[in-house]
């Protein structure tokens, strides 16, 4: 109930979208092979499920092996950045830079160089989805309270422990946010790279949709693509309540 | 200075050979004789009849099938005229592959496509006749494929005779091709230059204009092969001279350009209805509700040559 | 009897402290006050194996005359506020201490448990901090460092974040703690009548730089600390604070 | 002095990188058609400097005009959401819901639905860029403190003379980190919707490049596309610094 | 004469404040003590206008016995903390009142300046807040409070950010400045040593609902403050905030 009357502006506004939408499909009689109708996409969409769902599962395969692979070697690289200041001072403008490459372009040489198996499209998932994560982690770690550390090493704690007992803990809450930024990127970012060369996947079936001038069809496969993003960040939430019973509960209260 | 008429038309692919007389009709100053102000559009990811019927070009350079799947598909649009008197793609593999010598041994291999539907309709009619089973691996790499043939990570694509092909020979790679024509495909034309029927009918004098330079640009390069390639080389950004001037030749000897019972540019109604039936009886071709599209019978409405009479 | 001899810390070539040496007694409370910035924390911390390592110190600590080098067990340390982790239940908080030199979890949970009534806590062991009001979050923390069973505990400003009626309170009972298993006790505090409540003696410090000028007995028995008797000392200790800023 | 002893273990780790790929391109022989090698690429990026400017101008121009409007919109967008919640509450899942959507897909369909003008690329960079400006000025909205909020409405300011004097400058940082990270996508969006169609531009360098077998020209191109990334996140550093007296000095001395 | 009748407020259906009722007297100094979470902010913030939306409150308050709706000319308010816009100057934060109710720019500072030293501010005026010691921030803030010429002024526990020291030489100077412009003054504050040395009056607030519970002139002379003469008076609030929270 309050989740309903909470968002029920979105649904209004969404509605609203929807409706202006067709009815100027309807009206202006547009070409569907154009700008076709919500009405025309949510048809195909179900038409064509039984097409769809081959390149559905090859992209979710993709994206969630990227993803996982990107998590984790965030999550390593994070540590070992964190323990060597001086590789951190060296990689991270590294780093940065990676992040203004346009994969437009990399992705066709990607699948050149590793052809067109899983390698390429894994790498550019981590590509697009490492860096996101590192920043939050790192800066997670740095906002670990001072006070943590020094009474942790006060007990004579290792580097090790205090950071396993309170720098990694004190940073979940950061590497969640990054983890929802990355995710939001992990599916389009799998679409990318299918664009580029593959056999199946979103992307190839966007590509030829696109070839074969079926508007209809892109913007099924768009939809498909949303749904599955917010079908990962809603299993990150879950993830997230499930696993944080630790670190919910009120505002710490004496501040 | 007259004041020039803007028209605008779109390619089907980075400017290459096929496109030789646009840009000598160009260069040579036929546009501007003729009272027009031509921008070639440089290609991008969107085809370009797409861009035609949406408006964002006056005019377009089509692959056969990128027009005849729009016009199919319900576009609004065109032929007035075509390049290539005779089909100029062709399926391409390793000449060291002894597992292929015929297309019937392309079962089980593995396909670098494009991603149109077209190519499967293609690629199977061709096996079948051959009397092989269709059944084949389709990895999508766009022009990623000619390397993938090259380092053996694909078996078989498709490729433009008189720019890949010449390209592969320069590069000195050992390739054998099979003629789509030999294998029950309609022999074809390609490379048409379309526009809407909407434009068409509201500029039929700048149709005629634009048309009749750009005969005029196409007749001179089959005329002048040598200096058309430098034209070409001039207005473009070609990395390899060598590959445009060898293309030039190809075409000119493959006599592409012009037919004996055709001007250049002709269309020939009877072959552009033998390949439209076979891609709606392929079933290809399917409308936006995702139906299959019937054959409509009569296609002599999707050409117009009009403008030759003027 | 600890000793800190000859401390002095440099932040870049600007003295923090400056040669500063006392003693804290076994098992009496030493308090340690001072106008803000003059290095009451820096010494702590150093006493604790903390210092920030942009700090430089020289000087020595001694254990009954054994040179020690903090951290060492024999020293516990509280920080500022209650530092109790947030993901942790106050029972694994008051146990941290004990988990970090390896003891078993269900091990350090039978430890704990007896302690829990008398520190005011019990039925909260498997709650987490966030819940617990500020002077219970306060008594885990002292909890935690009660059960290191070090010789010598370090508190800075355990109260300062406390209202002072909780305050009050608060030292009442640390001083009841400190009646059933004395420790020496090392305290910063910024409150004059803390400090004269709580002390057995009660060190000055000075600053630009830090340093040592008065080293004051508090002899009044902790039962007769009334205000009344405590006005005395704590006009004069006031005077002195004043002049020590100007 | 500082920034060359700071920047070191960066430029010996490019170094590094760069060395490693250059030997590794003359001794194993690897074609240059499809891993060139760096001096083969800054070889080219300089023979072929006159021939990219013209694209670079582009690909600047229409980058430029879609982040100044994607300022302007987030910043008007934000205000609206600040002083209106229940726009806030309606609109803001439509926001997240439209990062979802693969450019890829959408890019030739706003070719269609726009032309081949400036319109497509420019809403194409503000769908991409819009959204992360639009996140971090709102957060740094709410992050006013409160105490801040309270002085002035006790001196019977209004809510507009609130939120200029009080929640617009504590909002500044915020600002300039979602610009920061906006800025970043905003090059590299551009190269993406002048893939999809465009008269000049670095995506079309880039195409022609690829279609041309030219893996090296489509390096350079990254190289520069890059470069320009850099600029402008170099030119936000400079505004910051020149605009920001009021806003640096030591961290705030009394907490 | 500032008066309050009747103020109840609610969050949801629990009462944070129940039925208070007190009245601050022109040019006196009205301190107002009690236990963490009684009400007192509450209180204070609706005096000025600023109660969170969330909380409901009913009652009146009247001046000189005519209605006032807060936010009112009459009552400036200074937040807990200093509250001094960083990205302000000294001047531009102290003349903020002022700019609000729409002075120019230079005027404003023709105000600002000739009261800076005896703020103990002067030279710091186009310096920005991060570059001073707490005490000037304090000292910013009250200037900021005072040219506002407001007949009353609310302070919610000026003095609790500071150290020890610090807050005993601005409780001297704020006594010096209140000689010098005196105003009807309501003071937060939790601390009974500054309550004592300070007020005219305190008013002591119980929890759960907070309400008044006692009202206690101080007749001291404020030359005659000293700790001995406070001692009993002292002795006596503190057993009845520690009867309060118990
Ligand atoms: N990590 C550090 N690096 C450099 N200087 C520091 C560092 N920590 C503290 N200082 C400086 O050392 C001096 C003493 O600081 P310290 O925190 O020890 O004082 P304190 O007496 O505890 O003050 P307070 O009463 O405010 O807690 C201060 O001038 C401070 O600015
Ligand atoms: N915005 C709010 N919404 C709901 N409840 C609130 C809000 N602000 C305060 N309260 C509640 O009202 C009560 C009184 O709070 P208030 O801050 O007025 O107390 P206080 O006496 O000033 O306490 P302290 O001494 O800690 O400053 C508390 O129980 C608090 O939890
Ligand atoms: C110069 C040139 N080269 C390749 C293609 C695209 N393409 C790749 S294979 C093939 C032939 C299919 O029968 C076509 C057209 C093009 N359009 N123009
Ligand atoms: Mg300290
Ligand atoms: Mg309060």
């Amino acid at each position: 109930m309050r989740i309903l009357s909470y968002s029920y502006p979105t649904a209004l506004l969404a509605l609203a979208l929807l409706l202006g939408w067709e009815g100027y499909c309807r009206l202006a009689g547009v070409e569907p092979m154009i700008l076709p109708s919500p009405s025309g996409i949510a048809h195909v969409l179900w038409l064509e499920r039984a097409a769809i769902a081959p390149h559905v599962l090859a992209t979710l395969g993709v994206a969630t092996l990227g993803f996982t692979l990107s998590v984790g070697f965030a999550f390593a690289t994070s540590v070992v950045l964190h323990f060597v200041p001086w590789v951190r001072r060296g990689l991270m403008p590294l780093f940065v830079a990676s992040q203004t490459i346009p994969i437009v372009a990399l992705a066709p040489l990607m699948i050149l160089w590793f052809g067109f198996g899983l390698l390429p499209k894994v790498l550019l998932v981590i590509l697009v989805t490492f860096f996101p994560m590192l920043v939050s982690l790192l800066s997670g770690y740095a906002a670990v309270p001072q006070a943590y550390l020094d009474l942790l090493r006060s007990m004579d704690a290792g580097r090790v422990a205090i950071f396993r007992r309170a720098t990694l803990p004190a940073a979940r809450g950061a590497f969640l946010a990054g983890l929802r930024i990355s995710a939001t990127y992990a599916i389009v970012a799998t679409i990318f790279a299918e664009y580029a060369g593959a056999r199946r996947g979103l992307g190839i079936y966007i590509l030829a949709a696109k070839n074969n001038f079926r508007a209809d069809l892109v913007l099924a496969a768009v939809v498909v693509s949303a749904a599955l993003t917010l079908l990962l960040l809603g299993l990150l939430q879950l993830a997230d309540r499930v696993t944080g019973r630790r670190f919910r509960g009120p505002a710490d209260a004496a501040g | 200075a007259q004041d020039l008429h803007d028209v605008s038309i779109a390619l089907d692919w980075t400017l290459n050979s096929n496109h030789v007389g646009l840009i000598v009709a160009e260069e040579r100053g036929l546009y501007d004789d003729a009272g027009l102000d031509v921008e070639i559009l440089p290609y991008s990811d969107t085809a370009s009849s797409a861009l035609l019927a949406s408006g964002a070009a006056d005019f377009a350079y089509m692959t056969s099938l990128g027009f005849m799947t729009a016009r199919a598909t319900g576009a609004d649009i065109t032929a007035l005229w075509v390049t290539m008197q005779h089909e100029t793609g062709r399926l391409v593999y390793q000449s060291d592959n002894a597992e292929i010598a015929r297309p019937a041994d392309l079962e089980g291999k593995t396909y670098a496509g494009f991603g149109s539907a077209w190519e499967d309709a293609l690629i199977s009619t061709m096996i079948e006749t051959d009397g092989g089973t269709p059944d084949y691996d389709t990895v999508t790499l766009g022009t990623g494929a000619y390397e993938a043939l090259a380092t053996g990570r694909v078996d078989f694509t498709l490729e433009v005779a008189t720019w890949e092909g010449v390209n592969s020979e320069l590069l000195g790679r050992e390739q054998s091709s099979f003629a789509y024509a030999d294998y029950g495909i309609p022999d074809q034309q390609n490379g048409y230059i379309g526009s809407r029927t909407d434009y068409l009918a509201e500029n039929p004098d700048v149709v005629a204009r634009f048309l009749s330079a750009t005969q005029d640009g196409y007749e001179w390069a089959a005329d002048h092969p040598e200096e058309a390639a430098d034209i070409l080389i001039g207005a473009g950004d070609f990395p390899n001279a060598e590959l445009v001037r060898g293309s030039m030749q190809a075409i000119v000897e493959g006599g592409y350009l012009d037919a004996a019972d055709q001007p250049v540019g002709g269309i020939d109604g009877d072959r552009l209805a033998a390949m439209a039936r076979f891609l709606f009886d392929s079933g290809v071709l399917t409308g936006p509700g995702g139906e299959t599209l019937e054959w409509p019978g009569d296609v002599s409405d999707w050409y117009d040559q009009g403008w030759m009479d003027e | 009897m600890l000793r800190v001899d000859g401390l002095t810390i440099r932040s870049g070539d600007q003295s923090v402290v400056s040669d500063v040496s006392f003693e804290v007694a076994e098992e009496r409370l030493t308090c340690l006050i001072g106008p803000s910035g003059c290095g009451k924390t820096s010494v702590v911390k150093w006493l604790a194996g903390v210092l920030a390592p942009t700090l430089a110190a020289e000087g020595q600590a001694t254990l009954d005359g054994a040179p020690v080098r903090p951290p060492d067990r024999a020293i516990a340390y509280q920080p500022q506020q209650d530092a109790l982790l947030p993901w942790l239940t106050i029972a694994e908080n008051a146990a941290l201490g004990l988990s970090v030199r390896g003891m078993p979890r269900t091990e350090a949970r039978r430890t704990i448990m007896p302690l829990l009534a008398s520190f005011g806590l019990d039925g909260t062991e498997d709650a987490f901090p966030a819940a617990l009001s500020g002077g219970m979050r306060q008594r885990a923390a002292f909890l935690r460092t009660i059960v290191q069973e070090s010789r010598f505990v370090l508190l800075d400003e355990p109260f300062s974040a406390l209202d002072a009626v909780t305050r009050l309170t608060m030292q009442d009972w640390l001083a009841a703690r400190l009646v059933e298993r004395p420790r020496g006790i090392l305290m910063v505090t910024h409150d004059l009548h803390e400090a004269t409540q709580m002390a057995d003696r009660i060190l000055v410090m000075g600053a630009r730089p830090g340093r040592i000028t008065a080293d004051i007995p508090i002899d009044t028995p902790r039962g007769k600390r009334t205000e009344a008797a405590l006005a005395e000392i704590r006009t004069s200790l006031r005077t002195r604070l004043l002049e020590e800023t100007t």
